[in-house]
């Protein structure tokens, strides 16, 4: 072979004497990295740092107008504006409402579509279907369905004697619409993460709870339920997450209406900054939003922790 | 009186699977209901409901394309989608296979730089890039919809993916390629990526269709209705005058989701597979 | 033609020293052995020398050539993975002629080498397979294949047989060592099993927390191991060894001289069921564990551990009869007190 | 090639901008502007480009490129395209949007050069339809279009209420508020059909001002002046409840969260412009259009308003400029009479306009100018966008069964206080 032979290998050994195997790799290495690590401080890290310092300014977009002032544009969120501890109320609601929810019905749907049965992948399908819908056409669908009297939802409540409500037009009801709409949007995601999970459970551990008499209930409380502890942890942490990022869904259906009752903080973020083009205090909006979701991560994560010790 | 125990069985099976259908419904009705009212008329469609439209009015879907470039936006949300989806794989696997191969200086803190990103909602930087696009001159053009997508937490998270997949690969079958005389991205290509088809499967599906879905940066980004993507034209069909015209945006709604599902109801397996891969790992 | 030169060879993974100073010299043509328990360091060894590793310290020399921060594919070597790492998504030809289409030969010459090659390992019929449709052992004869194909100045083998039944690792074994002849290339061969070290090796390397314990012939290890260590691992079942104060007086009984040595050892078919009359060593059997030829007898010896002794034969002692022991001088091995061997002169008759 | 040649540098913009306005000097070379606009249809962008053609009589190297913005974006995409340093040379701009722009600084003061203009005669726009596009002698925009918001009616259901046609009342003197609610109501019960649906429906989301603002004014109210809000002022009040009651209590007028679409016969009225005319011809029923209702301060017409205002920020500001003076010359806003009724005096009492619109009878169509001619726009106001907003979830609160009237509107004035 040509290139392995003495006279080859000589003229080849002579090398840069820092170019080690070592540091060939680390350069490769950052090279390798390089493109996502560029784009990712360009438009994600660059991004996120600029927000601190808009964040401390007044700024119109219209008219390009600056002007630093500080911290006041929190102050304005968190003292003087009575929008927004109602913004964060309804973030609030809207997580607690649709994290349990969420997760108790794809705990459920994953109990029943885990084993195979005749149909299992017909409901497996049907239930993830609206997960790889677009959200836009999701709500867009489920408005026209929760119309007032003339809407399906309310049309079909009246055949069985219901009088439904003005679902988008009441503030409890709308909060309770799209709770429940996003539900089921995106439950289908987590109950396949919770199918995956019990699937991989051997299923050793449930029949010997069985030979020892264990109930159905039991079965699923002293053995399943505490298999599946890291999986609804990450489910959790997923979920709630996902759950202070939703737009699309409050945009299309309630514009955060009515009476505020589903302005959330995502919704409001936009609002701010490109609906009155306030960037100062949309960005300072933004800080906040960061924290709480930083925030609730490292508790999840705490837990996690606390957990598996 | 008493049932056996085989009637029983079946009693038992009768009602669960009955159950389920019931559950079913708010998950398969909106599809049928949208389909369905997408071939009614501006004044059926609020009349007594009907899950089959008394008249079917197919000029709907000509209307659609008359009312807006609606073609134009699909052609628009079809492309970026797949830009997208090339560039995150590309970029994806290459950061993914560093990360999970190759020993350099930096690499653990690298790791711990990028995850942080998977905390911070789109909604943070969204205000901080627009002044970036502004400056690139990029508004009103795809360049943000390609961009951000590929190098925002979704990228980062198509990278942890394809770093999980690959620290999972035997790695003397890349020592052999390297005793071959293959380059570092000579074994990336030949031999990483051949071998790593079901995660780029995954990143390519859950990242179209995260590009597909994409709602808040054409919102921001975009002006003009020819550079529209579909969820941007969906949410538009109201008259010049601001009033919803229904049984249009119903239409189209039926035109931009049921090829998805087409292809979803095919490929249902492997979509539902990549899902629940992204989600375990990422 | 092709030395391999080891000079104070060290690794380091972050504050975790792995291979501690080696020195070693590989003779042109030579079959080297590295054995050693797991962690060893032998394979990281192996890997250093074939570029997958990177070097901390020291100096390889391959022929006159240094080759430290030279890369793995053009130090002309080839190597022999314990998985085989045959590419899943290549037949068996594409898998052979990879390396050399990589390095940009013309298709011509791969074909004429792979087809030397599978000539070679009876692979003809195998060509056009892919890997998942082969056996354990035709796999393990591609992975040999694609090594010889790029005609490499050393073979580099990495447990290579770990993965196949017992009764295909002694086929293969007697092929690896029928090829060597054939090739006469110069190898290095990495396992944990002490057998097929002692039946391919010209030299054995033995290695034990990243340093060499001994280097010499299989029959030297066998005969006049350096330390107890060495001792232990070669050779199966494994030599028994005792305090010296133990049995001082049986042995001076039998007039052997102990010296200073501490530690005595004693190979297990080194040992004889003898009469009372001649026996130096007295104890009871415990265990007897029939193994077809014969028995391997676990003997209580009085204050002394247990030791192994082999009984060829089917009169075996059963459990609980009272056994002598008896061994000739030249079988008898002394260590001192860091387990270094003591070497006597010789009292052999 | 121009977005590119814009955003490379700041030095190729300059330079960019040095060549536009070297070749601008020399009037020699090509040279396109960005106009944008809200409709979609195609008959105004056939109409529109006439007249850019009938521009290259005077400047054959210009074109004019008409982008459409889709109308509930368009005041945040124009934004956009300003603040993002692309903006347009000109375009349409909504009523309650242009006392912001003007507070930015970013529509250009076309004033003087109007008055230079040759033949232009500024002054034939009447004073109040210039009330909001001017400031002193600046003008930042000229209206193109100034429509009155009509009452349109569905004869045939009057005449199956048994009720008189709202034409004869008003000549009569007894088109009132009190009229109009109670023919609401009758309509109601004598028809499948609701009595009364807000402008397209919408009454309760993008249209609220439109739905209250006519009664208001009637009843002599106003929603703020000076900086001081207006709406819980008892005339207000009193306005408000009425509409209230008709909801809530008449059911004649569609409720929130229902569909009741006047032009697919299920409302009996509603009030538009006369643009939505062109809906009529395939409605199926007999109609006509009537002006709004009277209250107890008299007649309050209401117009709605669009103008063409030129950008600060844009290349081409002075061939924007001269574009603009074109599109509203007497002679073209004669030709946009026939989409958009004009605020030119001499346009308004010309039989052209009167005739313009085929579909409406010209008796019909004296309303509508006298409607012009008194009329006054939506109140406006450079915080507009954050005002309704505010109002928002107020008036979300007002349109429920068991709202008190008085105190949401207190509530209202309270919520928009700070940015008044």
């Amino acid at each position: 072979m040509a290139s392995l032979n003495e006279t080859g290998t000589t003229v080849r050994a002579p090398r840069a004497p820092w170019l080690t195997l070592k540091r060939r790799e680390t350069i490769e290495g950052w090279l390798f990295v390089s493109p996502t690590l560029i784009g990712f401080l360009i438009f994600f890290l660059g991004p996120l740092i600029a927000v601190v310092f808009y964040s401390l300014s007044e700024w119109n977009l219209l008219s390009q107008d600056t002007t630093f002032v500080g911290l006041a544009n929190y102050e304005d969120a968190l003292t003087q504006n009575p929008d927004f501890w109602q913004v964060i109320r309804n973030s609030v609601i809207f997580a607690a409402g649709l994290v349990p929810m969420n997760m108790a019905l794809a705990l459920a749907l994953a109990m029943a579509l885990a084993r195979p049965f005749r149909g299992v992948v017909f409901f497996r399908t049907i239930f993830f279907a609206p997960v790889v819908t677009s959200a836009v056409a999701w709500a867009i669908v489920w408005k026209f369905l929760l119309q007032g009297d003339a809407g399906a939802v309310n049309q079909m409540l009246a055949t069985v004697g219901i009088d439904g409500p003005n679902w988008l037009r009441e503030p409890n009801w709308a909060m309770a619409a799209v709770i429940v709409t996003r539900v089921l949007k995106m439950v289908g995601l987590n109950m396949i993460l919770y199918i995956a999970a019990l699937q991989s459970i051997p299923r050793d551990y449930e029949e010997a709870a069985r030979l020892e008499g264990a109930s159905e209930w039991q079965i699923f409380r002293m053995v399943i339920w505490p298999l599946l502890a890291p999986t609804t942890l990450i489910i959790m942490v997923i979920t709630t997450i996902g759950s202070f990022k939703v737009f699309d869904h409050i945009y299309l259906m309630t514009g955060g209406g009515p009476e505020n009752g589903t302005l959330v903080l995502a919704f409001y973020i936009y609002q701010q900054a490109f609906e009155f083009f306030e960037i100062g205090y949309a960005s300072a909006l933004a800080m906040i939003m960061f924290v709480i979701v930083l925030a609730l991560t490292v508790v999840q994560l705490i837990l996690r922790q606390k957990g598996s010790t | 009186m008493a049932l056996s125990q085989p009637q029983l069985a079946t009693v038992k099976r009768t009602c669960w699977m009955l159950s389920l259908v019931v559950v079913a419904i708010p998950f398969l009705f909106p599809f049928l209901w949208m389909i369905s009212s997408g071939f009614k008329g501006p004044t059926e469609i609020f009349g007594e409901p009907t899950l089959i439209p008394r008249t079917w009015r197919w000029q709907n879907f000509v209307e659609v394309f008359d009312y807006q470039p609606f073609a134009r936006q699909y052609f628009n949300s079809i492309y970026i989608a797949c830009a997208v989806t090339v560039l995150t794989l590309l970029l994806s696997s290459l950061a993914g296979y560093a990360l999970a191969r190759m020993r350099f200086a930096g690499a653990a803190l690298l790791m711990v730089f990028l995850m942080s990103a998977l905390m911070v909602p789109e909604e943070v930087t969204i205000v901080p890039n627009f002044f970036l696009m502004k400056w690139l001159g990029v508004m009103d053009t795809h360049v943000p919809l390609i961009l951000l997508p590929v190098f925002g937490p979704h990228g980062v998270m198509a990278t942890f993916l394809m770093r999980q997949y690959f620290v999972a690969l035997p790695k003397e079958l890349e020592d052999a390629g390297k005793m071959d005389g293959l380059s570092r991205v000579g074994i990336w290509w030949k031999i990483a990526l051949p071998m790593s088809r079901p995660a780029l499967a995954a990143v390519a599906i859950i990242t179209f269709l995260f590009s597909w879905n994409l709602f808040l940066e054409p919102l921001v980004f975009l002006s003009s209705l020819e550079n529209f993507t579909l969820p941007l034209a969906l949410s538009n069909f109201t008259d010049p005058y601001g009033a919803p015209l229904w049984h249009l945006q119903l239409a189209a709604t039926s035109l931009a989701v049921v090829p998805i599902l087409i292809v979803y109801l095919i490929a249902q397996r492997q979509i539902i597979e990549s899902f629940a891969m992204s989600g375990v790992k990422g | 033609m092709t030395r391999l030169t080891v000079r104070n060879l060290t690794k380091s993974f972050g504050k975790i020293e792995v291979i501690r100073g080696i020195d070693l010299d590989v003779a042109d043509g030579e079959f080297v052995v590295f054995v050693g328990p797991s962690g060893c360091g032998k394979s990281t060894l192996l890997r250093m020398i074939s570029g997958l590793e990177t070097i901390s310290g020291g100096e390889l020399w391959i022929g006159d050539r240094k080759v430290n921060e030279v890369q793995a594919a053009k130090r002309g070597l080839a190597m022999v993975f314990q998985s085989y790492a045959l590419y899943p998504h290549l037949t068996v030809r594409q898998n052979m002629g990879f390396g050399l289409k990589v390095r940009k030969e013309s298709p011509d010459e791969i074909e004429r080498r792979v087809n030397e090659a599978a000539r070679t390992l009876q692979l003809d019929k195998l060509l056009d397979r892919y890997p998942r449709e082969l056996s354990g052992g035709q796999r393990q004869r591609v992975a040999i294949g694609r090594a010889i194909v790029g005609d490499p100045q050393v073979f580099l083998f990495d447990e290579p047989l770990s993965n196949l039944d017992a009764e295909l690792r002694v086929h293969m074994r007697a092929e690896i060592a029928a090829l060597h002849r054939r090739l006469g290339n110069t190898t290095i061969y990495v396992t944990h099993d002490q057998i097929e070290a002692m039946t391919l090796a010209d030299r054995i390397v033995v290695l034990r927390d990243g340093r060499i314990e001994q280097v010499g012939s299989p029959k030297e290890l066998y005969a006049r191991p350096d330390n107890v260590f060495v001792a232990q691992f070669i050779g199966s079942p494994k030599m028994n060894v005792c305090p010296v104060e133990a049995i001082r007086s049986p042995l001076q009984r039998a007039g052997f001289s102990t010296g200073g040595a501490t530690q005595a050892g004693l190979r297990p078919e080194h040992l004889r069921i003898v009469d009372e009359a001649e026996g130096i060593l007295c104890g009871r059997v415990s265990i007897s564990e029939y193994t077809g030829g014969g028995a391997l007898l676990h003997v209580e010896l009085e204050g002394a551990p247990v030791f192994l002794v082999e009984n060829s034969g089917d009169d075996a002692p059963q459990p609980g009869d009272i056994v002598h022991l008896a061994f000739s001088g030249s079988d008898l091995h002394l260590f001192d007190a860091e387990g270094r061997a003591c070497h006597r002169e010789p009292e052999l008759a | 090639m121009k977005k590119g040649g814009l955003t490379m540098t700041r030095q190729g913009l300059f330079a960019a901008g040095v060549a536009a306005s070297a070749l601008l000097a020399g009037g020699a070379s090509a040279q396109e502007l960005r106009f944008t606009v809200w409709t979609g249809n195609d008959a105004h962008l056939e109409m529109l480009n006439g007249i850019a053609e009938g521009f290259r009589e005077s400047h054959p190297d210009v074109t004019v490129r008409f982008e459409t913005i889709p109308a509930g974006d368009y005041t945040q995409k124009l934004t956009f395209q300003i603040a993002g340093g692309n903006p347009p040379d000109l375009g349409w701009m909504f009523e309650d949007s242009i006392p912001a722009f003007i507070a930015a600084g970013v529509v250009e003061d076309i004033g003087p050069a109007l008055r230079e203009t040759e033949g232009y005669d500024l002054d034939d726009f009447s004073g109040p339809a210039m009330d909001l596009w001017s400031d002193g002698d600046a003008v930042y925009g000229i209206p193109f279009s100034t429509s009155p918001f009509m009452v349109f009616y569905n004869k045939d259901m009057f005449e199956a209420a048994g009720l008189e046609d709202p034409l004869a009342m008003v000549e009569a003197g007894e088109w009132t508020m009190e009229a109009f609610r109670d023919a609401a109501l009758k309509l109601t019960e004598a028809n499948d059909a609701w009595g009364f649906e807000f402008k397209d429906g919408e009454g309760y989301d993008s249209r609220i001002m439109h739905a209250i603002m006519p009664p208001i004014r009637a009843y002599g109210g106003h929603a703020w002046q000076d900086g001081e809000c207006g709406f819980d002022d008892p005339k207000a009040v009193e306005a408000v409840t009425i509409l209230h009651d008709m909801i809530f209590e008449d059911q004649s007028i569609v409720p929130p969260g229902e569909q009741g679409d006047f032009f697919s016969g299920s409302a009996a009225m509603t009030v538009n412009q006369i643009s939505r005319a062109s809906k009529m011809p395939e409605a199926g029923f007999a109609w006509g259009i009537a002006p709004l209702p009277t209250g107890p301060a008299g007649a309050a017409p209401i117009i709605g308003q669009a103008g063409i205002s030129v950008f600060a920020q844009g290349d081409n500001k002075e061939l924007a400029t001269e574009f603009a003076a074109f599109m509203t010359n007497a002679e073209n806003v004669e030709v946009m009479a026939q989409f958009f009724p004009p605020a030119r005096a001499s346009v308004l009492d010309s039989d052209a306009f009167i005739d313009a619109n085929e579909l409406i009878p010209a008796e019909q169509m004296a309303h509508v100018s006298d409607a012009i001619k008194q009329g006054s726009v939506l109140p406006s106001h450079e915080n507009a966008p954050k005002i309704l907003a505010a109002m928002k979830p107020r008036f979300d609160a007002l349109f429920r069964a068991d709202a008190d009237v008085p105190a949401t509107l207190a509530a209202v004035c309270a919520a928009i206080q700070d940015e008044l």
